[in-house]
């Protein structure tokens, strides 16, 4: 069990700073997720943690010791690449065996360690297969193996499961966790999953453009985002985002007109604040009929049948795109005009800036 | 287990590493506190390693030396001065002054004859026969061998085969035109003894055999690289070449046809001797050997002695001491006998040895080689090349 | 980064210690020593003489056989290096596609760069370009009356650069393990972008190995400008006919050995040197424009 | 090898059986070009010496063997010998180069330190001074060390990694080894031994083969460096053996000479022939994404 | 528009089969995607298609012609690559003008085609870098942009989306469908994404072990699933699949024994049976509570807050699990007993050998 700390830290490649003065602590134990946007920073994060990217600026330590400067083989860490990197010349079982035997390992317990985790990984057919002859998605639990057969201090998983099929995936997810728990390691993982990332964190980090939106709990992120960014980002489908006036607020309430309708929001804002905003409803919080306030009608653009699921995509009066996720399979065309509600106290306002006014 | 190691090192055919090697067992048997080991090369290795080895402080004991060379070295401090051993441990008065002064370089011996040489006429006797020519005389001339040549070239009729290689370009043969004019290649003092037209007068005299197709044309002469294997009459290109009277082993090896040796040409009425005796081949010890008398021990015993002699027999050319000469000569082969006779033959048509060549001789030869070259090609005049010759020479010279 | 790995250079120096201790021991000292003795005059037995800039000074002032070597030297180079290549790239593509018998037309392309320098190939070299030669027979039955090619000073130098292009085998095999480093999936790429073999040959094979493709024009010129041995094939170490195949380290080593002009040798192995240094230093600064690394 | 039905890139069509006959008729025109000495260099070795240079045709009137018999024991020394001693210098030298070249080169393309760019340039430096001039100050090196007239001056420098052709030839392709199996390495817990070992090392066995190849050929062919250090007829090398033939201001031995010199391409050619087989297909790219 | 037809078509890679015997027909202009478990054999189909893989057996037709051995280059084939297999000496823009580039569009057009397909995939801003300055989204959006600057006649996609974070991804398929729809091109899509799977395809092709276990439309996939495979396979969180014995059955009804439990399915059985079967019902048709059936207490092992929903993993009596999907935040514990109910006209049957029974 190790801690992970962040100070300050920069990266820049070239002239490019591609992580701005990044502060983090991951505690000890902790399972941490990196989400953010492609391209955000978040496999250069790990790379500096790791040690095999130079830190430009700022101090990362773990257990509270300076790790700057530390060779990134004895930093005690194990990670699974997001490009694999599996070493095309050794077959699979030494793929996974060779930090073993690089840590000079007991042959015996290198045999078992593999075997092991090739069943978890359902790869024990492949033990003598080279990368090349493998399907993106061997080669990824591959590289997921490679990691797991170590006891390291930390694990670093860069979007480990990306490539396999939905029930692998939750296999894999339930294997990680319970690594987690037997071994109780530190790990940081890095997803665009959301399922991913709400079951498995103790905390998910929200980055963007190499800084952090937010840091929280699944929930705490999903249930109260800081801003705008962390709203839109957490939570699939994406919430509703929509221009809105506020018009008033007291205490424990604030009202808001959103596509002409005046909406009596339940909710203390943190702040004084008059005029535009963001009012934003999550698709999952949204009915058909029902009892609750509603937008108005909308005209429906797109339906997706998901199957458990179906979502609408449609437009509100004032021409702005409201999504609605609805239970089942349910019959609604395009052209149609639907109109939904909502309980307002699951509602949120940004300011224009983003931040969080709720 | 001997006590006293020696390095002997030489150049030269199989046939004669093993007249060495059993030499030096002979002697080694003999002797039995000396070992001698015994290193063989090809020429053109040889001399590359020899100078690495002696800049080095290396050397071998006994060195092969050649004539060329000897000057190089001897003047260098390299080699042995055998002067203080002659008539103790080195027992070659019955040489001759002659023969013995081919190995002196600046009054010192620094080289033990080993064979006696000198420069000849080779022809394809055998093209001769069959066309009806003689093969030259002491008393043909060069303009009477220019025609012959001529001859030659229109008799045989075949194309790309003529009568003589162009020898213009060949140092011992220019030498010899010299001395026959009555000058030399070099003074005694190391200065240049022909002039550019003695020079002009020998390229003049190619020139004129070029025209007349007597000799090869330069790009087959060009493809000569002063070796047996390139010679004209070796590839089949001419009927005569020039040569040295101990290599007429080594043509008649190369070649189908009977080959047979004569006479430089010489300069007619008035003319002196161009010709003359030099070494084939010398044993030189180093100076810094470190057991120099045992080194001369075995020269002389190469040289003197008649179990040595008869060991190495005519390999290196014919003896230069006439008790050894004599022992030898019954076990004469036909080539062998040629060559003997030639050389009794030609000891009453031969100059004296020239003084020794100074520094940078090499040298002049290649240049020799090159404007003989430009000539022939074209790219200078025969005057104007005569005194480039004359102009480069002199340069070479003064750098010493 | 990876001075990170090792937490010092000291690793780094590890790793080069056989060959820091082989420089040092075998190559420094008597590449320095060789150094003075371009400044001495020395005839390989006496002592060295220290003379100043005085070979310097005469190989740039009164040296007409310096600028003959110079001359053949850089035609030498100037044909050869390009010409080898594109033979040895050519061959080597042709050989890379998986043609049954591969190994077999390897060896035998091989082959000539076995023989080397041997005596057999200068024997044979000028009979095949004499006047009477092969290479005229077939010359003549297109009608084409030839020369003597070798015996001739104004073509005796083209000769060794055809030798030269026929013992491509080295860059050949340097070219074909280069080929086999190019990952297969960007042929396939290629492919469905609809490129032809040609195209794939020129946007994608050649712009991967260009690292190779460097490694052997910088080598094959370092070789030219040394060039050594061809000069023994025509001339016997003479450079003629008339001086037209007078290599530069020929010069070098006749000045040396043949003349006992170590000093100046010296001072013409240094020029040459730096010579050699400006071409490669040329070399690696445009490298950076054209040559594709990996990381 | 598998080559020749692998290397068929899957989905292209197979060139025409006349595409392809072509290409084969082109391939065995330039064979014949190249094999052309080789043939006469046979040839030779069974003809007299007399009809080797002013013969025109390439057939020997009257084949005969006798020359590789003569040129076998020709010597004091048998040819046996000779190969012996070559053949251990030879592989000497493809350990040493391999081995001590590897190294430097990996340093060169993998680590960074201080200097390295002034000691690459170093040893590129190297590559440029003809060796004619340094001969005799490493000569007397040599001789210092004792080592004149043993194999060690023409083993030992490959072991110090003299020949910087290997270096630089390694450098090369060890830049083109993605650098995320470095990476993976290090994460596994690898120092840089280990990575060069297990991974570098490996995934250049092309340039290794190569490297190996060329270190024995040229060894092999190498007469120089013998003919200076070796003194001693029982310790000479092929090559040098072969110079003792010919002496081209005597008699040489013509027929013996071309004899050995074919029986002497025979180990190289095997070498050529075993090695070439290491020069598989590339495998260091696949197992990632890119 | 190009129809692809396979037929009997096979793959070995050395002694091992991986594609038996597999017959398919895309029809012009359809959006055809192909799942299935990872390692199963869809990269493979799709390399056989584009002409990257040798076809061991069988015949690939597209448009009525025989393709087997036509090059890949003249196929007129678009395809990404899930390894994306980026030229690295080419910077990005290189990377997506080279197929235009190859087929000598003049320099305005090609311009203006990889700008827009730039803008579409927002790495205008990295249109100068070389791949490896990319992250791993950046590239795979590199390899979707190398595909759809040209007009195949068919494009492939394999996983073109698995390394992009939920909004890109969205965005993503929302542009991958217009252009489907612009176009009108032959598209087969691989992906391991339910949501994608469902909501881009006409026809989805359910692959396992090299086999087609069932060709469909979405719905028809998840609502009448050819057999128990198909039914795990499709819907996310899988289907629960329970032990269970037929009792007895009759037209339009069967009585089936889960858990103990006798459960009246209101359903036409394709075929007689009798004995153990395999009862199936998604987790989102099950709610706590409720007034349908019920399968009897369950213990609450595993509780997943998602956020917008919340997965219960349970057990029955009798030991076997179930998954409960629910809406919202539901505040259960592990160790808790919860009773859940379902429609039965939900349920599926499934006989041991797999085949579906209703
Ligand atoms: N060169 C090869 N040699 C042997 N087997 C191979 C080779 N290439 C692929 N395979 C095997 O073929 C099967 C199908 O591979 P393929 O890549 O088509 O799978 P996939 O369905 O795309 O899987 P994924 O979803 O993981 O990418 C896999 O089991 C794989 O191990
Ligand atoms: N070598 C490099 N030079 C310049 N820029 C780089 C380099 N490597 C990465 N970048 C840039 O740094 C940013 C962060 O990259 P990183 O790989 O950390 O992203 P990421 O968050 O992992 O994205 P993804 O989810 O797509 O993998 C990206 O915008 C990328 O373009
Ligand atoms: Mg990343
Ligand atoms: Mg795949």
């Amino acid at each position: 069990m190790a801690s992970v700390e962040l100070r300050n830290i920069k990266k820049r490649f070239g002239d490019v700073e591609i992580i701005h003065n990044l502060d983090l602590r991951v505690e000890p134990g902790e399972f941490t997720v990196f989400v953010g946007p492609s391209g955000c920073g978040k496999s250069t994060l790990l790379r500096m943690i790791a040690g095999l990217e130079e830190i430009t600026a700022g101090d990362m330590k773990i257990d509270g010791q300076l790790m700057n400067d530390v060779a990134a083989a004895s930093r005690g860490i194990a990670m699974v690449f997001q490009s694999y990197a599996l070493y095309p010349h050794m077959n699979v079982f030494k793929n996974m065996a060779f930090a073993l035997e690089t840590a000079r390992f007991p042959k015996a317990e290198i045999e078992q360690r593999v075997r092991r985790a090739a069943q978890i990984l359902q790869i024990e057919h492949l033990l003598q297969r080279k990368p090349k002859q493998l399907s993106g998605g061997q080669r990824q639990r591959v590289a997921i193996g490679r990691a797991i057969v170590r006891n390291p201090r930390i694990f670093l998983f860069d979007e480990p499961l990306s490539n396999l099929d939905a029930e692998l995936r939750v296999q894999m997810r339930v294997e990680i966790a319970k690594l987690h728990r037997d071994l109780g390691t530190t790990m940081i993982y890095v997803t665009h999953d959301q399922v991913e990332a709400m079951t498995m964190a103790d905390k998910i980090v929200v980055l963007r453009a190499g800084r952090i939106e937010q840091v929280g709990t699944p929930l705490a992120l999903y249930n109260e985002p800081a801003n705008q960014f962390v709203a839109g980002f957490i939570g699939n489908p994406k919430m509703n985002l929509l221009k809105a006036e506020l018009a008033d607020a007291g205490p424990g309430r604030a009202l808001v007109n959103v596509a002409g309708k005046p909406i009596d929001v339940p909710r203390q804002l943190v702040e004084q604040h008059r005029g535009a905003v963001t009012f934003g409803i999550r698709p999952e919080h949204m009915e058909l009929g029902g009892a609750g306030l509603t937008l108005g009608p909308a005209r429906v653009q797109v339906v997706e049948q998901l199957g458990g699921e179906t979502l609408i995509y449609a437009e509100l009066a004032d021409g702005q795109p409201l999504t609605l996720q609805m239970q089942g399979q349910k019959r609604v065309l395009p052209g149609e005009t639907v109109e939904a509600s909502f309980d307002p106290a699951q509602c949120h306002l940004f300011l224009p800036e983003g931040r969080s006014l709720c | 287990q001997a006590e006293t190691k020696l390095r002997m090192y030489w150049w030269g055919s199989k046939e004669r590493a093993d007249r060495t090697f059993a030499a030096n067992k002979l002697y080694t048997d003999k002797n039995k506190n000396v070992s001698i080991e015994g290193e063989t090369l090809g020429w053109n290795d040889y001399w590359t390693k020899l100078a690495t080895q002696v800049s080095g402080r290396n050397a071998p004991d006994l060195i092969q030396m050649d004539y060329r060379y000897i000057f190089e070295y001897a003047r260098r401090g390299a080699l042995l001065n055998f002067d203080p051993y002659m008539g103790k441990v080195l027992q070659i008065e019955d040489f001759g002054k002659e023969a013995t002064d081919a190995g002196r370089v600046d009054n010192k011996l620094f080289g033990v004859n080993l064979g006696m040489n000198s420069m000849v006429t080779l022809v394809n006797r055998s093209v001769l026969d069959q066309l009806g020519f003689k093969a030259p005389t002491t008393e043909t001339t060069w303009a009477q061998f220019a025609e012959m040549a001529a001859e030659i070239t229109k008799k045989a009729n075949r194309p790309g085969f003529f009568g003589v290689s162009d020898a213009s370009g060949y140092e011992p043969e220019f030498e010899a035109f010299c001395r026959q004019r009555g000058k030399a290649l070099y003074t005694a003092d190391g200065k240049l003894a022909f002039t550019a037209e003695d020079a002009g007068a020998w390229f003049d005299m190619w020139d004129k055999m070029r025209q007349a197709k007597a000799c090869v044309p330069p790009d087959v002469q060009a493809l000569y690289k002063n070796s047996i294997d390139t010679s004209p009459v070796t590839l089949g290109k001419s009927a005569i070449d020039f040569a040295h009277s101990n290599q007429l082993v080594g043509f008649q090896a190369l070649n189908k046809e009977k080959v047979g040796i004569a006479p430089l040409p010489n300069a007619g009425a008035g003319g002196k001797p161009g010709q003359y005796l030099k070494p084939s081949m010398l044993w030189s010890v180093s100076a810094q050997s470190k057991n120099p008398e045992e080194a001369v021990k075995i020269v002389n015993f190469f040289v003197a002695s008649p179990e040595g002699a008869a060991a190495i027999g005519l390999e290196r050319g014919v003896p230069a001491s006439a008790k050894i000469r004599a022992a030898l000569l019954p076990e004469l082969d036909a080539l062998g006998k040629e060559t003997v006779d030639y050389i009794s033959l030609m000891s009453k048509h031969v100059g004296a040895l020239p003084p020794p060549p100074p520094k940078g001789a090499g040298e002049i030869e290649s240049v020799l080689r090159r404007v003989s070259e430009e000539i022939a090609f074209g790219k200078v005049k025969i005057a104007e090349g005569a005194k480039k010759l004359v102009a480069e020479a002199d340069d070479i010279l003064s750098r010493g | 980064m990876a001075r990170k790995v090792l937490g010092h250079d000291a690793g780094a120096y590890l790793f080069l210690a056989p060959w820091l201790i082989g420089i040092f021991v075998l190559t420094v000292g008597p590449a320095l020593g060789s150094l003075y003795l371009s400044f001495t005059r020395f005839d390989l037995i006496t002592e060295p003489r220290f003379v100043g800039l005085a070979n310097y000074t005469r190989i740039f002032t009164n040296d007409a056989k310096f600028l003959a070597a110079m001359k053949v030297t850089f035609t030498y180079v100037l044909l050869a290096v390009p010409l080898k290549l594109i033979f040895a790239l050519s061959v080597a593509i042709v050989l890379n596609k998986g043609l049954r018998g591969l190994t077999v037309y390897r060896a035998l392309f091989y082959l000539p760069s076995l023989l080397g320098g041997s005596v057999a190939i200068a024997v044979l070299w000028r009979k095949i370009f004499a006047k009477d030669g092969l290479f005229n027979d077939v010359l003549s039955t297109f009608g084409i009356d030839g020369v003597s090619w070798i015996g001739d000073p104004d073509y005796a130098l083209y000769t060794l650069v055809v030798l030269s292009i026929w013992q491509f085998g080295s860059p050949m095999i340097i070219f074909l393990a280069g080929l086999r480093q190019i990952p297969q999936d960007l042929y396939e790429a290629a492919s469905l972008d609809g490129a032809s073999k040609r195209r794939q040959f020129w946007k994608i094979t050649l712009p991967l190995l260009t690292p190779i493709i460097f490694f052997n024009a910088i080598i094959q010129t370092i070789e030219a400008f040394k060039a050594f041995t061809p000069a023994f094939i025509i001339s016997e170490g003479t450079g003629g006919p008339v001086n037209s195949t007078l290599f530069y380290t020929l010069y070098l080593f006749q000045e040396a050995f043949s003349y006992f002009r170590m000093g100046y040798a010296s001072a013409l192995a240094w020029i040459l040197l730096v010579i050699i240094a400006c071409f490669t230093a040329v070399s690696f600064i445009s490298a950076r424009y054209w040559v594709h690394y990996e990381e | 090898m598998k080559s020749d039905a692998a290397a068929h890139v899957p989905g292209t069509p197979r060139r025409g059986a006349f595409g392809s006959l072509a290409t084969h008729a082109v391939l065995i025109g330039v064979s014949l070009v190249m094999v052309y000495p080789l043939l006469w260099m046979i040839a030779s070795s069974l003809k007299p010496d007399s009809e080797i240079f002013n013969s025109a045709s390439i057939f020997p009137a009257h084949p005969n063997l006798s020359a590789y018999a003569r040129g076998w024991y020709g010597l004091k020394v048998s040819f046996g010998k000779f190969f012996t001693n070559s053949a251990v210098i030879a592989v000497l030298a493809v350990i040493g180069n391999v081995m001590s070249c590897s190294l430097a080169a990996y340093a060169f393309a993998r680590l960074r330190f201080r200097g390295r760019n002034f000691w690459f340039a170093i040893m590129l430096g190297t590559l440029m001074l003809p060796y004619h001039v340094t001969l005799i100050p490493q000569y007397v090196l040599f001789l210092n060390l004792g080592w004149v007239d043993t194999f060690l001056p023409l083993v030992v420098p490959k072991f110090l990694a003299a020949d910087a052709f290997f270096i630089f030839l390694m450098v090369q392709f060890f830049r083109g080894i993605p650098r995320e199996l470095d990476e993976a390495a290090i994460m596994d817990g690898c120092g840089p031994w280990r990575i060069y070992w297990k991974i570098m090392l490996p995934l250049a066995v092309p340039a290794l083969a190569t490297a190996a190849v060329f270190s024995f050929i040229w060894t092999w062919d190498d007469f120089f460096a013998p003919l200076i250090y070796l003194n001693d007829m029982e310790s000479y090398t092929f090559q040098v053996g072969l110079r003792t033939f010919v002496d081209s201001s005597g008699q040489s031995d013509w027929s013996g000479l071309f004899a050995m010199s074919v029986v002497g391409l025979v180990p190289i050619f095997v070498m050529f022939i075993f090695f070439q087989r290491l020069l598989i297909d590339g495998i260091a790219t696949t197992g990632m994404k890119r």
